[in-house]
């Protein structure tokens, strides 16, 4: 029994860090700068998708492809946000969800044209791979891995956001563009930055991801509701907020499976629901 | 009395009243391209007798996106979970037509009225969050009644869907028919009803007080709106139909499968109506129709890929029509009756 | 006067509410007779917004009671308050921005009337609560903008706006916050005018910095400090205190 | 039915998930039947065959039965066919009943579909077939505490009710069961689940597709190192995705009723062809679905000298057999449904790719699932 | 001649096709002082708002310091040395109290300690959000904030609104001494002339978005007859 819950305790907590590297992005794309990011899972795919090709076509080491993933993504949103997101900020937010649910059908249909429809074959280096048992619970090496690369990302976050003014910028910009560059502040630039920050993670969230939930065209729309879900219990824009989220959504997921098969996915949306009558601004809300 | 006194004998008619009159009194006036609207869909057994069973269909979407749009074209609410309601509706029908209750008139309005009731339900907790909360608290209620038919196995049918629907003819005269022209007859017939109510809703004192609560829904509460019966009331109302449709999709295919209830459908009822544009009830047809036509004609000529074309007609949209295909029409209007300034 | 026997339009008995550490209000008491005049003056940030969020609904008190022509309201819903009579304006405006101001006056007169209620009736067949809408529009000078996007008036039509909306609800007792902050002087005398003009019976009490106005209208005045009442009196009275000159008047000559 | 000339073609609606989470069903399936008019030519009996080829998403039914109508009405086509999943032939079905149009079930596997509609034939297969095989496998080889692992809809269903009662029948007993939903983005719980009820083999069905992140959970978990077989119909190891899933896979013995490595030589040109023909893409259970069916119009047609209508239709394929690149296969003459050996395979290396070996074989199984 | 600090010379601006401001030409000398008044609706506010480049220009210039700035990005404009007082205050909601003054902080004479100094009541309140602010806290932070960015020109649009009197006062006085000492210089809007007219050396009064009227403020504050029909001074007349 107890041997079970600490398996289920672990590897709950491994998905959970896993689901919030891929989400926090849009934590601040979306919370910060209330953007409707609905293609954010289109972002991480395309991280999954860099590593894979690298690691399959290329033979680069997976480690290495990590940050590749990250650098490639921003790159990518980087011209993106120039040319379609930036027009999109002032608009109203459903202008954005079509906006942006188009171009997840394009990226779906674009990452079958030319990946195929079947999922990615990827083989982990063997110091990845395996497990230890520790007093019965058995530690999958990734899951670790996963867990300390959730650690690195909040810690980054965490000073680079908000500790620093360029937070305070990022939410002045949003809260009143007009005043904010009547402070002086580049809401171009700034906004620039925040979203190749947001959707970079969400390439390295799709880079690492691929080993535990795989990866295939489908990934943007079979996970959109997990990243909403974290963003929205966690509290627009509050990293501790999407990182607590991450983590129940993850350890309830694991659990429900694990002990009551039956009721299935059941349980996520409950404890979603429940949560955010219980508190709607999320868990840690600033609005 | 704050008010002026003098008003109040002959208060209905303001021809009397030497003033203008407001836009507040023309909002509710049939113009021509309504009436030209309405025709044209009217015409579709004439002009495109074979696309009878998709005209159908459009139309059952267009109903379930104008649902959406009293929600949240006129009342701001956005919902990601529409689909909770439209499924009820499905499955209602189904399971009626399934145990003995053939007739479908009397089926889809006992549907409808069974979807509005959960609506009903809802819209108190509905009203207690607002923002993305209220995206995901909506969908999650649809998600876990898309779990819940997929578990009601022995009910439901599950994943594989429920069959063994069977109809009466409508009237006691039309079986559904291959053609579909019976479905689009009963389709054409039930959205333009439903038009007519919400149409009616609109521009009624309660329409206005809803584009209120769009606006400011603090500053409602501070003029002594009711707000929860305001919600309330949309909330059932928008349910209703969405659950009108979901029954007229049951009734017209014979067929339910959990995927009424699902996250596609709730997020492509919202893609239609915005796509369309919301807030001006032909949003919700004009958007249906286009989206499905598109879907059909792209998947025609290229059945991988398609999807490619449909997000890049999006997309086009967004950018060069703000506010869907009306908002974008409407400023073309505007620019040319400006004589084309800027 | 006559209103010390009578029930007071609005009493408030120890209110009070803190935001974490910050003692807000701290236990107000004060009476509204009917057709009182009241003024309500003290430093930012001393309470007096605060204190109507309070009577008013949007904040909860953690002590005290308020009673409105007699019948206690501490717990009734904002919407409530407002159908018993009690209806305010803010300080910072709150409207309805794609709404013209005859839209928004409109809605105000159809909740009041209870219209909104028919989903199925026609707006438009409605003329006498337009009617009703418009006349009030005109009284505040704002015909010529009636049918403008709210959100497009100069600041200073839109506080005018805001009185708008508190009018069409027909109060008994009016709450208003700094109603000419932004109003230039003739118009804001103007206002004043009007709302001098408003139903005897009806009692006002108004937040306001601009001192030629409050002693020009106020037959009472109640001095906010720090969340506590620091006085009562007559303009007079207040003129004279040299507490408030210190703390609020400054030597602003008055009285 | 519409009479047709012996002049006009007869012309094939198909339907199939193109797009959406199924597509590589639609893919393979498409590919073979245009492999089969390659290599057979595209006409018969002296009528040209004409394939439509539409796309339902692999999701929505609604879609699917719409699409058959138009077929129908507009195409006036003569056979329907395709059908990726279960839940997309059943909405179908009425379709084909009213309108005498005989639909041929390419992929979709649960038993139920046949009987929905005189018309319908199917060239797939069904999972009790393959789960009824390998649950005697199992009973003969050792096993005796099993846990079952399927996908949480029809198919699966069929193929956990089937497995339980014939390994029970044949003196095994079903530790522990669980249901892993269709749309489901890690296997790990279920697996732990699994893997903590110590059973000495499991019993696995997931959709064609879903077999790689299984396997590899599978290997992760540690269940082979702790003893553990797995044992599974021939889904699991899809031979579109088998040589993606790596050494984890082998030894997994697996019942199906085709593998890509089966020693025939129809199979040999088969393969040949459709790798040729689809840039070195093997070929999966799925294309020879879709390779039987157009196999079963065509021969059809030259049974009736090109009468295509429903009635003549299904008569003629009553009974009919042949041998297909899987081996022999025929037609059911009162279920509609097919007939076909079922082979025990394991996972090996052959010359440097996992293929699925066949060792034993079931001959001519009929579908348990129905009255059987 | 002395270049003059600001030149504007036959503005015309609005918003979308409508326009507001036609044909506005002034200067501001270095440290001057300027009151902008004129009664609601008629361009005040849009001509700072234009100044700041958030408006539709439609034609003519602005310099500052001979430099041309009418082209300049929005963000840009402070840094040439313009500050900024909207009517509507346009505090950071989601900001604290610090953060708003800090997030537009640039070097020079004007700190967190100075601003602090000026309005205590901020040092107090240091933690809130600037969404929990008092309407005047609201103002005077709206202020400090502009003060912050140490501008060699500040905008107030109608600054003094909603203050209390005392702090009205201490207000006006540290505006004239940053005038008198510190060659600050201030375009000011504000609805009490007298007001006004005592903060600043000259005066123009906007009359549907042109200039009708200019004089020494000194000038126009006797000037009874021009007040009454422009700007309406029945009751600030009275107080003054
Ligand atoms: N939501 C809140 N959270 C924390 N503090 C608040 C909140 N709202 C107001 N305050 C504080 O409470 C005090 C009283 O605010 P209030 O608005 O009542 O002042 P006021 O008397 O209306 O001042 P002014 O004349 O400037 O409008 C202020 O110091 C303000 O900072
Ligand atoms: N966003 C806008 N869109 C369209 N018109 C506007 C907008 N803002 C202001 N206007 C119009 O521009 C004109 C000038 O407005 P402005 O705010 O500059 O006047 P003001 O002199 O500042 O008035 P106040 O003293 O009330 O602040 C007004 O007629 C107003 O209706
Ligand atoms: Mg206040
Ligand atoms: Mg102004």
């Amino acid at each position: 029994m107890m041997v079970s819950l600490g398996n289920v305790l672990f590897n709950g907590l491994a998905y959970g860090m896993l689901l919030f590297v891929i989400s926090v992005g849009l934590s601040v794309t979306m919370g910060l700068m209330g953007f409707a990011n609905l293609a954010h899972g289109a972002f991480a795919m395309l991280g999954g998708y860099v590593a894979t090709t690298l690691m399959n076509r290329a033979g680069v080491p997976f480690l290495l492809t990590l940050p590749i993933a990250f650098v490639a993504v921003a790159a990518a949103s980087f011209v993106l946000e120039r040319v379609l997101y930036r027009r999109l900020y002032r608009a109203g937010e459903l202008d954005q969800v079509l906006l942006t649910i188009g171009l997840v059908f394009m990226a779906v249909a674009g990452a079958t044209y030319v990946w195929g429809p079947g999922q990615q074959p990827v083989r982990m280096p063997d110091y990845l791979t395996g497990q230890w048992t520790v007093a019965g619970i058995d530690i999958g090496v990734y899951r670790l891995f996963l867990i300390l690369v959730g650690i690195a990302v909040t810690a980054a976050l965490v000073l680079g956001i908000e500790r620093t003014r360029f937070g305070a910028m990022i939410r002045a910009a949003v809260d009143n563009p007009r005043m904010a560059q009547g402070c002086g502040i580049n809401v171009n630039r700034v906004f620039s930055l925040t979203f190749m920050a947001g959707s970079g993670l969400a390439g390295l969230g799709g880079a690492v991801g691929i080993n535990l939930i795989g990866l295939d065209p489908g990934f943007p729309i079979k996970f959109m509701v997990y990243f909403l879900i974290v963003v929205a219990v966690g509290g627009l824009g509050s990293i501790k907020g999407s990182l607590i989220a991450a983590l129940l959504l993850g350890v309830f997921d694991v659990g429900g499976k694990y002990y009551v098969p039956e009721v299935g996915a059941f349980i996520i949306y409950a404890v979603m629901v429940s949560l955010l009558l219980w508190r709607p601004a999320g868990l840690f809300g600033r609005r | 009395m704050v008010s002026l006194p003098a008003e109040s004998p002959q208060a209905s008619d303001h021809a009397s009243r030497g003033r203008p009159v407001t836009r507040l009194e023309r909002r509710s006036r049939w113009r021509w391209h309504e009436i030209l609207f309405w025709l044209a869909v009217a015409s579709c057994p004439l002009v495109v007798p074979d696309d009878l069973v998709l005209a159908s269909q459009v139309l059952i979407a267009g109903l379930f996106a104008l649902s959406l749009d009293l929600l949240l074209g006129y009342g701001g609410i956005v919902s990601l979970g529409h689909a909770a309601f439209f499924g009820v509706g499905a499955y209602a029908a189904g399971l009626l037509a399934r145990h003995g209750w053939g007739e479908p008139i009397s089926g889809l309005l006992l549907s409808g009225a069974l979807a509005g009731l959960l609506g009903f339900a809802l819209s108190f907790i509905i009203v207690r969050v607002r923002g993305i909360a209220l995206l995901m608290v909506t969908l999650g209620v649809s998600l876990v009644l898309h779990e819940a038919a997929v578990k009601g196995y022995a009910v439901t049918g599950g994943d594989d869907g429920l069959q063994g629907i069977v109809l009466d003819p409508l009237l006691g005269l039309f079986p559904m028919d291959m053609w579909g022209r019976t479905a689009f007859g009963y389709s054409l017939a039930v959205a333009f009803a439903g038009f007519l109510l919400a149409r009616r809703l609109v521009s009624s004192p309660f329409g206005l007080a809803l584009q209120g609560m769009r606006e400011n829904g603090r500053r409602m509460a501070a003029i002594g709106a009711p707000l929860r019966r305001h919600s309330a009331l949309i909330y059932t109302v928008s349910a209703a139909l969405a659950g009108v449709a979901g029954a007229l999709l049951t009734q017209t295919t014979e067929f339910v499968s959990v995927e009424v209830l699902g996250f596609q459908r709730s997020a492509e009822v919202l893609i239609m109506l915005i796509l369309g544009g919301a807030g001006h009830l032909y949003g919700a047809f004009i958007g249906a129709a286009v989206f499905m036509i598109v879907r059909d004609q792209l998947a025609a000529a290229n059945p991988e890929y398609w999807f490619f074309w449909l997000g890049l007609m999006l997309v086009l949209v967004v950018l060069f029509a703000r506010g869907g295909i009306i908002g974008g029409i409407a400023t073309i209007a505007a620019h040319f009756r400006k004589g084309g300034s800027r | 006067m006559t209103a010390a026997l009578a029930t007071p339009a609005l009493a408030t008995d120890g209110l009070s509410v803190n935001f974490g550490a910050l003692l807000a209000t701290q236990n107000v008491s004060l009476d509204l007779p009917a057709g009182a005049r009241h003024a309500l003056i003290g430093p930012n940030g001393a309470g007096k917004t605060t204190l109507i969020n309070l009577l008013t609904g949007l904040l909860r008190p953690s002590g005290g009671e308020i009673r409105l022509h007699g019948a206690t309201i501490t717990h009734a819903s904002p919407a409530e308050r407002v159908r018993r009579g009690l209806v305010r304006t803010f300080q910072i405006n709150s409207l309805f921005p794609a709404l013209t101001p005859l839209e928004s006056v409109t809605l105000a007169v159809c909740e009041r009337r209870g219209l909104t209620r028919s989903w199925l009736s026609r707006l438009s067949r409605r003329t006498d609560a337009i009617d009703e809408a418009l006349a009030l529009l005109d009284r505040l000078g704002l015909g010529p903008d009636a049918e403008r996007p709210t959100r497009e008036l100069a600041y200073g039509r839109q506080r005018l706006v805001e009185i708008a909306l508190a009018l069409a609800c027909e109060p008994r007792v009016l709450l208003l916050d700094e109603p000419a902050a932004g109003v230039p002087a003739r118009e804001s005398a103007e206002l004043f005018e009007v709302i001098a003009g408003l139903p005897r019976d009806l009692a006002i009490l108004f937040i306001e910095h601009d001192m030629d106005l409050v002693f020009r209208f106020a037959d009472r005045i109640t001095v906010l400090v720090g969340g506590q009442v620091l006085c009562h009196g007559t303009p007079a009275e207040i003129a004279e205190n040299p507490e408030v000159r210190r703390v609020y008047l400054g030597s602003s000559g008055h009285g | 039915g519409v009479p047709a000339l012996a002049a006009d073609p007869v012309k094939i609606g198909l339907i199939l998930p193109m797009s959406g989470p199924f597509a590589s069903t639609g893919k393979q399936i498409e590919a073979a039947v245009r492999l089969y008019q390659q290599v057979n030519g595209d006409s018969v009996a002296g009528r040209k065959v004409e394939v439509i080829v539409k796309d339902d998403t692999g999701v929505a039914p609604d879609m699917t039965k719409r699409l058959a109508q138009e077929l129908v009405v507009k195409e006036k086509v003569s056979v329907l066919a395709g059908f990726g999943l279960t839940p997309l032939a059943l909405s179908a079905a009425p379709v084909s009943e009213q309108a005498k149009t005989p639909m041929i079930v390419m992929a979709a596997a649960s038993s139920v579909i046949t009987t929905k509609s005189p018309y319908i034939l199917r060239t797939s297969g069904t999972l009790p077939q393959s789960a009824a095989t390998i649950a005697q496998w199992a009973a003969k080889n050792g096993a005796t505490k099993m846990y079952s692992m399927v996908t949480d809809y029809g198919p699966g269903i069929d193929a956990e009710t089937v497995f339980k009662t014939r390994f029970a029948a044949s003196g095994g007993s079903v530790v522990g069961d669980v249901r892993i939903p269709l749309k489901n983005p890690d296997y790990g719980p279920f697996m732990q689940r699994a893997k903590d009820t110590a059973p000495d083999a499991i019993f696995a069905f997931v959709p064609s597709g879903e077999g790689a992140s299984f396997m590899k959970e599978f290997a992760e978990r540690g269940l082979a190192k702790a003893g553990v077989r797995l044992l599974a119909t021939g889904d699991v190891t899809d031979d579109d995705i088998l040589p993606a899933m790596g050494d984890a896979a082998i030894g997994t013995v697996t019942a199906h009723y085709y593998s890509a490595a089966h020693p025939s030589p129809e199979n040999k040109a088969y393969v040949e062809a459709f790798r040729k023909a689809n840039g070195g893409l093997r070929p999966n259970f799925m294309s020879v679905g879709g390779w039987d069916g157009m196999h079963l119009v065509y021969e059809v047609l030259r049974k009736t000298g090109g009468k295509a209508d429903g009635d003549s239709f299904v008569a003629a394929a009553k009974g009919m057999s042949w041998t297909s690149p899987r081996g022999p296969v025929a037609i059911d003459a009162d279920t509609r449904d097919i007939v076909q050996d079922i082979y025990l395979r394991k996972v090996e290396r052959q010359d440097g790719e996992l293929f699925n070996v066949e060792f034993d074989k079931v001959a001519a199984v009929k579908d348990p699932g129905k009255g059987g | 001649m002395v270049e003059p600090l600001l030149s504007v010379r036959s503005l015309s601006a609005g918003y979308g096709d409508a326009s507001v401001l036609d044909e506005v030409s002034f200067e501001l000398e270095e440290g001057g002082a300027l009151a902008l008044l004129g009664r609601n609706g008629m361009g005040k506010s849009t001509l700072l708002a234009t100044l700041m480049g958030h408006t539709l220009r439609r034609g003519g210039t602005i310099a500052l310091r001979g430099r041309p700035v009418e082209r300049l990005a929005p963000h840009l404009r402070p840094a040439a040395g313009f500050g900024w007082v909207p009517q509507e205050r346009d505090i950071f909601p989601s900001l604290t109290v610090e953060e708003n003054l800090t997030v537009a902080a640039r070097r020079g004479p004007w700190t967190l300690a100075r601003v602090h100094e000026l309005f205590p009541r901020l040092r107090e309140r240091r933690s809130n959000l600037g969404s929990q602010l008092s309407g005047g806290e609201q103002q005077m932070l709206a202020i400090g904030r502009a003060l912050m960015l140490n501008p060699a020109l500040v905008l107030l649009d109608e600054p003094l609104e909603g203050l209390a009197p005392v702090i009205v006062e201490e207000l006006s006085a540290a505006i004239r001494r940053m005038v008198e000492r510190e060659g600050l210089a201030i375009i000011l809007v504000e609805q009490h002339a007298h007001i006004a007219l005592g903060l600043t050396r000259d005066a123009i009064v906007l009359e549907r978005g042109r200039i009708v009227h200019r004089a020494p403020s000194a000038t126009l504050a006797q000037d009874h007859a021009t007040l009454e029909r422009y700007v309406g001074m029945r009751v600030a007349a009275k107080a003054a």
